[in-house]
């Protein structure tokens, strides 16, 4: 697997294991998402939004030279922002393939899968296989 | 107690005992997130007494059998407390008749029962269907669906700023000449309390016949179907502190006796030939095809005569203080807008506050261990008409206290210095 | 024990223990009459053991909330529970998706849903809708509604003397070109077993879609839709050891998309709009209007997991040798005569004697604590085929023993011995 | 109330209570039916059926010159027969007017309304209800 790919994953494992409490995790998740530029005009199309239950969010990418992936991101509630911004801060910039293929650990290891309501859980979900799309379509071309 | 003495003790306030009634609410001695648990969720379902939750284990342990058509014993007392929980809806909402009380999987299914078994008979094309903008889907959908397929049309009574139902443009609306008037009794997002009997005199007045989805109404208030005059009287029983799967289609007799049945099999029949075809029993057989849910028709007997044993009217004055007294609070918030703000509410409170996602606020609320709802609580016209993306719901039952209306409030305090 | 191992476990036979069987029934344990109970009428409502009672009052008490679209913690709780009920009930039935797994209210709303959801879009004037001369009425009325409103017409297989399908006439009128071949899979009252997967077949083979209604059959044996190779199958939660109020619509994942929703209300839809119509969700949720039956769910989750436990297989066995051991002894008596006695039946034991009216024989058995059902058990089909008023039905379940089945034919000598 | 009715009744329950056992009730019930006539065919005609859930159930009467109401019944099965019986002995042959007022205390002092199932009860219901119908009709006419 990418080493960088891993290394971030750690890091991130690393930040969230540092508070017991989940509200301080929370707090880290929504710094994340204040810290998350705001999304141009050009990318929050609605063509690029994954409609969740309760919250919107827009996701888009671009390929470098390299088949490495830009990610564009955002949303309208903060948590769900902070989330996004912990998916690209993971995998933007990576090799598409390695997008493709990419096992993230570190959502079970900081216990997201299981905290996160069914809603969210099933927001983070599609998120996460849109930008292994992106992955995917990107390697092909 | 008697029945008698219950109902009149119903209509005679007395300040509920809180901790009295929250002892017989097991689930409210939990923790969620090592936080105790603050259930304000009681309008997408109530939590429910031992007495509803032991009456039907006392029933599937010692008393359970198919019922009707059984010769033996077991089927005989299985019937008999399945007969009299129908009496006791009936007592509990006025009817006239018993045949008038049909079990039904809740009041989506009632309301699409009525919309098929009666809609589909009743309405043509060109006819107008009229509804409320402040309707749940559970009385929207249904006469979408049957007003595509007959060519009517569904007309919608507008709400105003204070989510109130627009009087004036009910008035109009009803020189349409609506075949059918449906609409909610309580509102399960904004709290107000429709006059629904002067609607309904209105609706009548104008030759509609009148549905009126009470699934916010029965568990806070007395109901009284000959008072209020409607033609369908609609609730759930999970949200009455009775149990899941169950409801009422209550209907006059003689509007339930000329429509036909909406579906077929064992018990709403009569005889039945491949030859000869198939005639049909009376009601409330009719419309109750195939295995009722007998345990949960027990229950919500169970659950009916609970409720009347506190008192309704102690009840809904301990859910209006509720309300009151978070409103009062909460309305302290830089930025709190509440959606629904008439003049007479139920315990449902709504709101949104500036600059935040009430998704984010109610997350941050669960993670203190407080219950709320958030999102369009199955009400999206309401939504688009207040352009919001959703609200944050507190909802207040019987088993509610004022201290917890102060942790809903520090927590919200809390909530909004973390998003903001 | 995992689910694979007890999948196994089902699959393999040993003897059932009976008494740790009947321990877990607290009902058997009771008295009428001043007579032990004797329970024979599983086929019409099977009784529940403790884990199921159990684990719905769990449910009530610790952790019930609405499910789906509830961002706290007790929602998600309530969620997760109700759809891994959903996935037990697909493993079970071996569907190859979940979302073919539809949460209805029993057989009757099962079968009521196809005929109107998927039978109103595809039967049209003139079609033949083909069924059989044993179904339950909960198999033939929505049949004859459908047909009646669609200008459609209602073929019915006969059936042999034995009660068995009539396989030349099976034939025979398939070449009527039905557009849909309903059938049960295990007939309530004669005991008879049908070949389903050929039967199955011979439908498809001829262009029908095929609906099963598997209400006895599930409790009894292992079912595998995909091998069956039917487009539906439906059955009941509390005739399979499940509460009241449950049961499935297992649908072929590209013939539910292809349908159109049959209630309309909340959770079953995307979009709501008043002005802009509305758009429906995806399976399951697009034939779930309103708030489920969620401790049905679970509790129907529950029962097939302790049925798994128990091995299908011996159940099987087990029920056989009852009812084989019945049909040894009662054949017995002067003027008995079975009606059904097909080579493969199941824990069905149906007869009349001469002279004697089923219902005066039911009586006098349950005056001896023999609870057996009498009548038409709602095939009244069969009745007018075999010309007789009634008969008395004693069935077997997993909680059933030889010893009862000595008291059930010593009850039928004492009571022929009053009437003759 | 007519005497005659009261004296029957007061008959009825002391046989009944004769015996403990339902079982022999029962019997009881059974022997009557099996004594009763079987019913001519002027009598056994789809217009003077009760249609019960399981047994059927022929009723018929005939007024005298003195108002008095004869009863012609029959059922199909034997414990309802007995039961038809039992009916007919209480109220055959007494004036119309004290039918249609009659009490028939009998029926809940020997325990059939409680033990019954409610398929009988409910049959036994109707049965009386036509009786009673029968008197009205007669003393009006
Ligand atoms: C073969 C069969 N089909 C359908 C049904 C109807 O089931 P339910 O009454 O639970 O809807 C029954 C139960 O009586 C049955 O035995
Ligand atoms: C006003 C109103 N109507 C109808 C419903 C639908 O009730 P159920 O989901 O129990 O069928 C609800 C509950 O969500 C409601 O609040």
């Amino acid at each position: 697997m990418n080493a960088e790919l891993q290394s971030r994953q750690e890091q991130i494992v690393e930040e969230f294991s540092f508070y017991e409490d989940w509200m301080e995790k929370y707090e880290q998740l929504i710094d994340m998402g204040k810290e998350l530029a705001v999304l141009s005009d050009e990318h929050r199309q609605d063509e690029h939004l994954i409609r969740g239950c309760q919250s919107r969010v827009w996701l888009s990418a671009t390929r470098t030279e390299e088949k490495h992936v830009r990610f564009y991101a955002d949303s309208d509630a903060i948590i769900t922002k902070g989330l996004v911004a912990l998916m690209v801060r993971v995998l933007d910039g990576l090799p598409a393939k390695d997008i493709a293929e990419s096992d993230l650990w570190f959502i079970e290891k900081i216990g997201l899968d299981k905290h996160l309501s069914p809603t969210r859980a099933n927001g983070l979900h599609s998120m996460v296989q849109q930008m292994k799309r992106y992955g995917v379509a990107f390697q092909a071309k | 107690m008697g029945y008698l003495e219950r109902y009149i003790g119903s209509r005679m306030s007395s300040a509920l005992d809180t901790s009295a009634v929250r002892a017989q609410f097991p689930i409210l001695g939990r923790q969620v997130h090592g936080k105790p648990l603050v259930y304000l969720d009681h309008a997408a379902s109530s939590q429910k007494p031992v007495a509803v939750i032991e009456a039907q284990r006392e029933y599937l342990m010692h008393y359970h059998s198919n019922v009707h058509r059984g010769a033996h014993a077991l089927s005989q007392q299985a019937t008999d407390a399945f007969e009299r929980a129908r009496s006791t809806v009936q007592y509990h909402i006025g009817a006239e008749h018993l045949e008038e009380i049909i079990w039904v999987a809740g009041a989506t299914d009632g309301i699409n029962l009525v919309a098929q078994a009666w809609g589909r008979e009743h309405i043509q094309s060109g006819d107008v269907i009229l509804i409320t903008c402040m309707e749940h889907h559970a009385n929207i959908v249904p006469w979408q669906m049957l007003a595509e397929e007959r060519g009517a049309k569904v007309e919608a009574v507008n709400i105003l700023e204070d989510g109130t139902l627009d009087d004036d443009d009910f008035q109009e609306k009803l020189k349409l000449g609506p075949k059918l008037v449906a609409f909610m009794h309580v509102s399960n997002t904004l709290g107000t309390i429709n006059d629904a009997q002067r609607l309904t005199k209105m609706a009548k007045g104008a030759g509609a016949v009148v549905l009126i989805d009470g699934s916010q109404a029965l568990p806070h208030m007395m109901v009284d179907v000959v008072d209020l005059g409607c033609d369908f009287y609609v609730f759930s029983g999970h949200k009455a502190y009775g149990p899941t799967g169950i409801g009422v289609l209550y209907g006059k007799k003689a509007i339930l006796e000329a429509m036909k049945p909406w579906r077929g099999g064992g018990e709403m029949i009569d005889v039945v030939s491949l030859k000869n075809g198939t005639t049909y029993a009376g009601l409330p057989h009719k419309f109750e095809a195939g295995t009722p849910h007998i345990s949960g028709a027990i229950g919500l007997g169970v659950a009916l005569q609970w409720l009347t044993g506190l008192g309704l009217k102690s009840v809904m004055d301990h859910e209006t203080i509720l309300s009151s007294q978070a409103r009062h609070q909460l309305g302290k918030i830089d930025g709190m807008r509440f959606i629904g703000s008439a003049p007479s509410t139920s315990g449902v409170v709504s709101f949104v506050v500036e600059g935040v996602h009430p998704y984010d606020l109610g997350t941050l609320l669960d993670q203190q261990g407080i219950a709320v709802r958030t999102g369009h609580h199955c009400t999206q016209p309401i939504m688009e008409h207040f352009d919001i993306p959703g609200t944050v719901r507190a909802s207040f039952g019987a088993y509610n206290t004022l201290q917890e209306v102060d942790v809903l409030v520090q927590g919200v305090e809390r909530a909004l210095k973390m998003l903001r």
